[in-house]
């Protein structure tokens, strides 16, 4: 997932394409952590809010379902790569200048 | 994240892009918990108060004087919005604490190969 | 829900750091206004579409959905002061440099 | 929101982002607006053609000689999306003239403290 | 859905605001199309999961499916510009300086 | 879209804007995709390994001794994985090359106006 270390960077100055990449990676990353918040939350926290805190089961819940995404994600990076699935093949098209 | 291989003024405009975004994730986060915590814990508009649910609340059994010394417990749907707050919080820090683990764990996979 | 007001702006230039937090407030106002159209839309208006105007239920339901939208926000608003949840917390972590 | 204690230029700024924002809010509105109209409306894709439901529209009893002299009816899904298009934007307007009066309020009980 | 075309570009420099109409432009195709793939998905789309190709009932379901929200598309607009429905009108207002 | 009314210099500029914007979507389409085949495979936390369906996918009977010579198949929950990945690929590829072509027809439709 890492986009960083080719080249090093001028000793002053700001390389702009590899902070560009790094924010991508940091936007890429907060984006998956919102996502399992959000999926985890609706496979593991009951919305009768009886009560404030975690139970048992709702804490060993979250524990194997963010296990789970981490999984799958690793599945799902190697099936697309297999693929071979670029960028543009999935995008609305008709882009060209 | 590793930024080491940057250099002292990138890694100076990078803090700046995470503490913006920091910002704008909290807000998002905050505006998204109540959103959630609305659609779970709000369902009646038809009644004629906004909190008809209150009323209900308070014992209905005045035999009981325990009521009397016990702290006057907010309103069920109110009650629901604190728990459904107290929960979320939870919930999302020991996701950030499993997710910080495997992300951890992941990165180090990768350097070994 | 107001970040400005702090020291006064220079007469001529931009205070880059006072419109970024405009920004950012603009941003929270339209995001929550767009939650609570949403929210009340699902709470409220009936997916058969016989007519298009809003009808007496409808108009009654969408005052109280939004009135009470306030007071959820409000409510969350303190109780995540009272925990002391800082955004640090919540966030995927491991961003420091 | 306030903005007067904002310089003029930071306000001529200002001024920008919002209409840039304001465009881009309702290009989001718009495609959220079709999206919702969109699957409220529209269920029957194994049909064969495209708007079948057309047919069952046209008057079936043709010994009501009245049809003859009303105005055709746009077909029920296009119906429901033009109803679909109008309820939702007259919920939207009086979301917005309620949260302006909230908001104006919750202002106001700032100021006072 | 064409914002461009007004005026001609200067010879060498860039026009800011055509470029950043070009962008909005951009933005609101990436939109609609993000959110036909994922409303014909729900559609169309089996989740159960029994193989990895589309099917002929989902293959010609798909082709339906687009064809139709274009269809929706152009119904909205026809009705939003009827109505005279402005920007300004839908937001949460206040903003005025 | 139309580009020819720009000049070079603002083809250059909007060419790094669209690739910029390409790999933010991909970015955002992976993420998403990951999120949808993890929603619709994985259901069963309460279990108490994490693949606990894995052991009743191989071969119960142990007389077919066709499964010898088969090759391994995975785990149901990974096959659904797989699949959903698979699935979605081909889907977004069927959606884009119906939109390019409705996308034309407008753009030729708008022309003719």
């Amino acid at each position: 997932m890492s986009f960083l270390g080719r080249g090093s960077a001028p000793a002053g100055g700001i390389n702009q394409e590899r902070v560009e990449m790094a924010t991508q990676e940091l936007d890429m990353i907060t984006d998956i952590f919102n996502r399992i918040v959000s999926s985890c939350h609706a496979k593991c926290i009951s919305t009768r809010y009886a009560e404030g805190d975690l139970n048992k089961g709702e804490s060993v819940c979250i524990d194997r379902c963010v296990a789970k995404f981490f999984e799958v994600n690793k599945k799902v990076g190697e099936k697309m790569q297999a693929v071979g699935a670029a960028a543009g093949s999935a995008g609305p098209g008709g882009f060209s200048l | 994240m590793d930024f080491s291989a940057m250099s002292p003024a990138e890694q100076a405009h990078m803090n700046r892009i995470i503490e913006r975004k920091q910002m704008q994730d909290f807000m998002r986060m905050y505006s998204s918990l109540v959103e959630r915590c609305f659609n779970s814990c709000c369902n009646d508009f038809t009644s004629k108060a906004l909190s008809s649910k209150e009323v209900h609340f308070y014992p209905p059994n005045l035999r009981d004087r325990s009521v009397l010394t016990k702290p006057i417990a907010p309103p069920p749907q109110e009650q629901c919005v604190l728990n459904c707050t107290d929960k979320f919080l939870k919930h999302s820090e020991r996701v950030g604490a499993r997710f910080a683990e495997h992300n951890a764990e992941m990165m180090g996979a990768n350097m070994n190969k």
